[in-house]
C-alpha cells in the first residue's frame, strides 16, 4: 500500500475501469492529449487510445447529452465537464434528459452513465470560477450524487457510479486533487453516510471539501474537551437520513457545514431534516456554516471569509453547545 | 415495422403503395380520433398532430432497419405508429393507462418503445439531437452498423444544441440520419422570422454534412432520400442530413389561436397534402383503386376503435407506485 | 374597480410599464405574432410593435444573453421564457453573468434585467413540463426571485422588478393565469412578505401557486377550530426572514408549503431558518408539505398525488398541532 | 484608447507605426512581468497570457471610437490595455486590490471598465457573445452608431452560444463586430479535433454574415480589415465577422504542460510573430529606427514598473465588505 493523491486514486479508478469494461470509455473537453484540466486523465490517452479518451469540443451540452445516448446505447460512459460552473450548459441534458428519461419511458430505458466534474472554490478563480453546486444538484429526482471526500472514496465511488444503472454525478472538490494519503478499501457504497471521527457531544455533518476542515475543527473542539462526531455525507443523494439522525440522537446537537451559499443550501436540507426526526431529541438549534451569499470574490483574504474555515465551525459548534 | 432490408432503390410497387398510403391514412386518422378524444377530455395535456406532415414518417421508416434507433419530437404519434410501436399501447398512452408503452407516464409527448428503438418523444426542442448522437456513437464504438435517425422541427435549428450535435456527429463521422421535418413554423413563429439563414439544408453542409432537401409532402421522394442517405451512412461516410419541405395543417397544440397565418395559405397547403396527392398519383397510375382506399379506410377504423377501446379498458397504475421508476430498482 | 384575471393583470403591467418607459421592451419565444404561449402578451404586438414586442427564435441562452447585454446597455429588457422547463438552456446566463456581473465588475456595472416564465405542474404536462425550480432559482446570489400570486401582485411585481437596478426573475404559476380577481394596489413592493390571512394557532408558509391551496386548508382547519396564519412569501430571494420569524413566535408552529421537488427544497431552508432563528419559541418541529420526489407524471391521478394538495396541508398542520 | 475618427482606410505614417508597435510591445512587456509576479504569487488564479496575439488587441483598438463598446475573454489583458483601461487599474486588478479596475473582485479574468465600456473578461468560453448581441441591441433600439466588439477563440465556435448568437445578430441585423481570434488551440485542442469544418470565417457565411479572414500576426493588416468592418457596421449592414489567423506562444494558464504541441511548432510561429514582424518592416521601411523602440521599451518599462508600484502600495479590500455589490445599495 503505497502513498498516492487524490487525483492518482481517481486515475486509478479510471484505469481500473477501463480495463474491467470494455463499454467504459471516457469523454470530455482536454481529457486526452491536454491531460485533463486538473491532470486526472493524464497518461490515459496513450494507454487506452483516442476512442476511449475521446477529446470533445467545447460542447457541454452536446457532449453530456451524447454521454446520455451512448448509455441508452449500451456504452458506461465517463462523461467529464471541466468544473462545475461548465455544467450549467449542461443542465437541460442532465435535469430534462438524463434524471427524467427513466420515469418517462416507464422504466424502458436507463441511463447509466456518469458525469464527473471539478468543483469548489479556494483558488482564487473568482466568480465565474468557484461555484459549489453539488448540493443544488442534490434538488434533482432521479440523479444520484456523490461527493468522494477520501482517497477511497476518489478510487472507489467511480466503479460504483459506473455499476449503478442511473445517472450518477460526482464531485471532485478541486482543492483535494493534491491530497495524499493511502488507498485502503477497494470498494466503496454509494447509498451510505461515513462516520470520520466518533463523538458524543456534538454532530458535525459536512462533505467534500469541507470534510477536513471540519476535522480538523473537531481537533481543535477536543483540545478544549469537546468531543465532536464528523459525518461525511458521501452522497448527497439520496441522503442517508438514518446515519444522521442516529447521530444527532445521540449528541443532541448538530452544525452542518457546507461549501454551498447558504440560503437554499444543502445544509438547509439537512438541517430541515434533522428539525423533521429529531427535534425533540435536540438540545439546540441546528447551526450551519455555509459559503456567504456571494458571487465568489477573486482575492485570497476575501475567498477565505466567504467560504465555511476551521475557526467558524469551531465557533458555531461552541456557541451550539452553549 | 416494415421488415424489408435497406434498399436505396425505390420499386413502387402495388403491395408497397398501399402499405404507404395505409401508413399515411392510419396516422391521419388516429390522430384525429385523438383531437376528439382530446374534447372529450380523454386524453390531457399538450397535443401536438402531425396532421400534412405524414408522409415523412411513412417514406423514412421504411428505409430503416428493426436494429435501428429512432429519436423523435412532442410531435411524434406519427413516427411511433409507423416505426411499429403497437396502436394499442399509443393510444393507452394518450390515456395515461399503466397499458401505455410508457406505461402511461409520459403521454402524448413521451412515446418510448424499447421493442424498437423508440427513444421518444422529446418535449424539449432540439433536446433529442445530442442523444441521437450518442446513441450514434455508441454504434461507432461497438462497430456495429445502426443507425439513429433523428426528427426534429425547422425551429430546432436556431438552438445550441443543434449546432453542437452537427458538429460532434460531423466530426466523428457518426451514423446519424438527421431529420429536419420543416414545416416552416415554430409554434407562431414563421422561419424568415427565425433564422437568418432560411435555406435549412445548407447549414448542414456549414459542418460538412451531406445534406438535400426533398419536398416532404411526396412519400416517394421522402423515402428515395431517406433510402439514400441511409445507405451512405451505412457505408462509413458519416451523418447525413435532410430536409423535408411539408406543412402543418393543423394549430400547433390544441391551445394555438393561430394568429400568425391565414387560412388561405393553410388551404392552399391542403390541396398538396400528402395522403390526397399519393391516393391521386397512385390511382391515376393504376398501382392502387378507390376500393382499396376504402378498404383501407375500414381497416384502420377498425383499428383505432379497438386501440381506443383498449385504452379505455385500461387501469391506472395505483398511486402507491408514485415514484417507481425515478430510479432503477425501487422507490427513492 | 372590474374584475380581471391574473393574465390579464400581467398583461395590463406590461402595458403600463411598456408606456411609462421607452426603454423597456418585451422579448421572448412567441410573445408577438403567436400571442404568447400563455396569451399574457396578447395583444401587445399590435399595440407597441415589433421592435418593442420581439419575437425571438428557439435560442433561450442566446436571447437571454442578450437581454443581459440589453439592461447593460441601457434598456429596460423584459425576457420571457416560456416556461421554466426552457429556462436550463439559460441557465449559465443568468447564473454566470446576469448574477456575477455587478459583484466581478466592482460594482461598475448593473444589469437590470427583468426574466418572467411560466412555472409549475397541474396540465398533465409531464416529466419535462411541470417543474417548479423558483425555490431552486433562489439559491443564487445576485438575483432576486419573485413568486406574484395574487392579482395586485401579478400586476404591481412587474413595475417592481422593473425599477430595480439588478436582474429579477418572476415566476408566473400556470394554474394561475385564469385566476379572476380585482386590481386593488398599483404598486407591489418586493422586498416583504404578506400575511394572507391572520391566525393564531400555526404559521403556513407558502408561496405562488400553492398560496390558494393553503388557503383552502385553512378554512378547512377552521372549521375545525383551528386558526392558521398564511404567509405568502411572495419573495424568494431576499427571503423576508423577520415575517416568518414574527409570525412562528406567535403562533410556535408551522408548516411550509412548496411545489418544488422536498429535497433542497426552498421549505427546507425556511425550516433552517425557523429553526435558526425560533427553535426555543417552538411547539412542534417545522412541517413540510413538497412535491413528491419524481419526474412529475403524466396522468391526472399520479400528478395530484405527487403535488401538494389541500387535504396534504390539513393533515400536516394538524400533525404539528398534535 | 485612440481617439481619431473611425477611418476605413489605414494611413501608416511614422507616428501611427510607433502608437502600434507600442501597443503590442506594451502588452508584451505587461504580461511578462504578470508572469513574473505569478511565480512570485502576486498575482494568483488562473493567468491567460495574449503573448503572439498582440497585434489583434493593438489593430482592432484603433478601429473602435470611444462610445463603442467592448466584450472580451479570460485572456483580455491585451484588449484592456490597448483600450485605454489604464495600466494601474489593470495591474492592481492583478493582485486583487481594492484600486483595481474590477476593485480587486474580478482579477485578471474580469477586468471591467465603464469609462471606456469593457464589458469585461468573462471566463465562460462563449458567454460574452449573447452579451455583445445585447448590446448591439440596445444600441440599434436606441438608434445609435455605437459598435460592439466582441472577442472569442475559435474554441467558443463549438459552442450553442455562438450559434444562437450569430443567427440573433444577423437576424436581427445588429452592430456587432464579432472578432475570432483563431489561435489554433483551444487549451490543448487542435481546431481539427473540435470542428468538423475548420474554415471558421466560412461558418459565418453560413448565417448570411459578411466575414473575413486575416492574418492576425500583421497589424496593418488587422487594422484595415477592422476598419472595413467598422465602417459596414456603422453603415447599417448588420454584423461583420472577422477571423484573425494568430497563435499563442506561452501555455494556455500557468498550469499548462503543453503536451498538446511540439516546440519546434511554437518556434516557427514566434519567428513570425507580430512584434518582431512589424518592427523589422517598419524599420526597413524607414518609418521607425532602433532607438525609436529603445525609448518605447524603456517607457514601457517605466510604466509597467509604476504599475506594479502602484498594485504594491495598493489596499486590500476590508472583510466586513465581503458581500458589498452582490445587490446594488448594499448588502444582501
Ligand atoms: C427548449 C424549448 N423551448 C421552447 C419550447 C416550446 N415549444 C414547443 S414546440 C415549439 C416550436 C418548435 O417548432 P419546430 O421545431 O419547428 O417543430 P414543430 O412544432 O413545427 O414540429 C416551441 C417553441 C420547448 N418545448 N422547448
Ligand atoms: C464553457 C466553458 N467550458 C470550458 C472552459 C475551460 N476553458 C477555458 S479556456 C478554454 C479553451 C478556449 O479556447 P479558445 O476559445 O480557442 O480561446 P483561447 O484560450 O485559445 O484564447 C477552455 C476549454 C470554460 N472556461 N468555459
Ligand atoms: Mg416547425
Ligand atoms: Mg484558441
Amino acid at each position: 500500500m503505497t502513498e498516492l493523491t487524490y487525483r492518482e486514486a481517481v486515475r486509478q479508478a479510471h484505469k481500473d475501469a477501463l480495463n474491467a469494461d470494455e463499454r467504459v470509455f471516457l469523454m470530455g473537453e482536454d481529457v486526452g492529449q491536454y491531460g485533463g484540466c486538473y491532470a486526472v486523465s493524464k497518461g490515459l490517452l496513450e494507454e487506452f487510445g483516442p476512442e476511449r479518451i475521446r477529446d470533445t469540443p467545447l460542447s457541454e451540452s452536446g457532449f453530456t447529452g451524447a454521454g446520455i445516448g451512448a448509455a441508452l446505447g449500451g456504452m458506461r460512459p465517463i462523461v467529464e465537464i471541466m468544473t462545475v460552473n461548465f455544467s450549467l450548459l449542461a443542465l437541460d441534458q442532465i435535469l430534462n434528459n438524463a434524471a427524467t428519461i427513466r420515469h418517462m419511458s416507464g422504466g424502458q430505458f436507463n441511463v447509466p452513465l456518469v458525469i464527473r466534474m471539478a468543483t469548489g472554490a479556494g483558488r482564487q478563480l473568482a466568480a465565474q470560477h468557484s461555484h459549489s453546486l453539488e448540493g443544488w444538484y442534490a434538488h434533482i429526482p432521479g440523479l444520484k450524487v456523490l461527493t468522494p471526500a477520501t482517497i477511497d472514496d476518489a478510487y472507489g465511488m467511480l466503479g460504483a457510479a459506473l455499476a449503478d444503472p442511473d445517472p450518477v454525478l460526482i464531485f471532485e472538490n478541486v482543492m483535494l486533487y493534491n491530497r495524499p494519503g493511502i488507498l485502503e478499501a477497494r470498494v466503496a457504497d454509494i447509498a451510505s453516510a461515513a462516520v470520520r471521527r466518533p463523538g458524543k457531544d456534538i454532530t458535525l455533518i459536512t462533505y467534500g471539501g469541507s470534510l477536513w476542515k471540519t476535522l480538523e475543527a473537531a481537533e481543535t473542539l477536543a483540545a478544549e474537551g469537546i468531543d465532536a462526531e464528523v459525518i461525511d455525507l458521501r452522497v448527497l443523494r439520496p441522503l442517508d437520513n438514518a446515519a444522521i439522525l442516529a447521530s444527532v440522537a445521540k449528541t443532541r446537537r448538530a452544525v452542518v457545514i457546507d461549501e454551498g451559499w447558504r440560503s437554499g443550501s444543502l445544509a438547509a436540507e439537512v438541517s430541515a431534516r434533522i428539525m423533521e426526526g429529531a427535534f425533540w431529541e435536540l438540545d439546540a438549534p441546528v447551526g450551519r456554516v455555509c459559503t456567504a451569499e456571494v458571487p465568489i470574490p477573486y482575492p485570497k483574504h476575501l475567498e477565505d471569509a466567504a467560504l465555511p474555515q476551521a475557526p467558524v465551525i469551531v465557533a458555531a459548534a461552541k456557541s451550539a453547545i452553549g | 415495422m416494415t421488415t424489408e432490408k435497406t434498399n436505396t432503390k425505390l420499386h413502387l410497387d402495388r403491395s408497397l403503395a398501399l402499405e404507404r398510403l395505409k401508413a399515411m391514412i392510419r396516422i391521419r386518422r388516429f390522430e384525429e380520433k385523438c383531437a376528439e378524444l382530446y374534447t372529450q377530455e380523454k386524453i390531457r395535456g399538450f397535443l401536438h398532430l402531425y396532421v400534412g406532415e405524414e408522409a415523412i414518417a411513412a417514406g423514412v421508416m421504411p428505409a430503416l432497419d428493426a436494429e435501428d434507433a429512432v429519436v423523435a419530437t412532442y410531435r411524434e404519434h406519427g413516427h411511433a405508429l409507423v416505426r411499429g410501436v403497437p396502436m394499442n399501447a399509443v393510444m393507452a398512452e394518450m390515456y395515461g393507462k399503466a397499458e401505455g408503452c410508457s406505461r402511461g407516464r409520459g403521454g402524448s409527448m413521451h412515446l418510448f418503445h424499447e421493442p424498437t428503438r423508440f427513444y421518444g418523444g422529446n418535449a424539449i426542442v432540439g433536446g433529442g439531437l445530442p442523444i441521437a448522437v450518442g446513441l450514434a456513437l455508441a454504434d461507432k464504438m461497438l462497430e456495429s452498423k445502426r443507425v439513429t435517425a433523428c426528427f426534429f422541427g425547422e425551429g430546432a435549428a436556431a438552438e445550441g444544441e443543434f449546432h453542437e450535435s452537427l458538429n460532434l456527429a460531423a466530426l466523428w463521422k457518426l451514423p446519424v440520419l438527421f431529420i429536419c421535418e420543416n414545416n416552416l413554423y415554430a409554434m407562431g413563429t414563421a422561419l424568415a422570422r427565425s433564422e437568418s439563414e432560411t435555406d435549412i439544408h445548407a447549414k448542414a453542409a456549414s459542418y460538412q454534412i451531406q445534406s438535400e432537401s426533398v419536398d416532404g409532402m411526396n412519400v416517394v421522394d421522402v423515402e428515395s432520400a431517406a433510402r439514400r442517405a441511409v445507405a451512405a451512412i451505412r457505408a462509413g461516410q458519416g451523418p447525413y442530413f435532410l430536409e423535408y419541405r411539408t406543412y402543418r395543417f393543423r394549430a400547433h397544440s390544441m391551445f394555438d389561436a393561430q394568429l400568425y397565418r391565414d387560412a388561405q395559405e393553410i388551404k392552399e397547403w391542403e390541396a398538396k397534402g400528402p395522403i390526397v396527392r399519393f391516393q391521386d398519383w397512385a390511382e391515376a397510375a393504376n398501382l392502387i383503386h378507390p376500393d382499396d382506399v376504402e378498404k383501407i379506410e375500414a381497416d384502420v377504423a377498425s383499428e383505432i376503435a379497438a386501440a381506443a377501446a383498449f385504452a379505455e379498458a385500461g387501469t391506472w397504475e395505483p398511486v402507491a407506485d408514485l415514484t417507481r421508476d425515478v430510479i432503477t430498482g425501487g422507490k427513492q
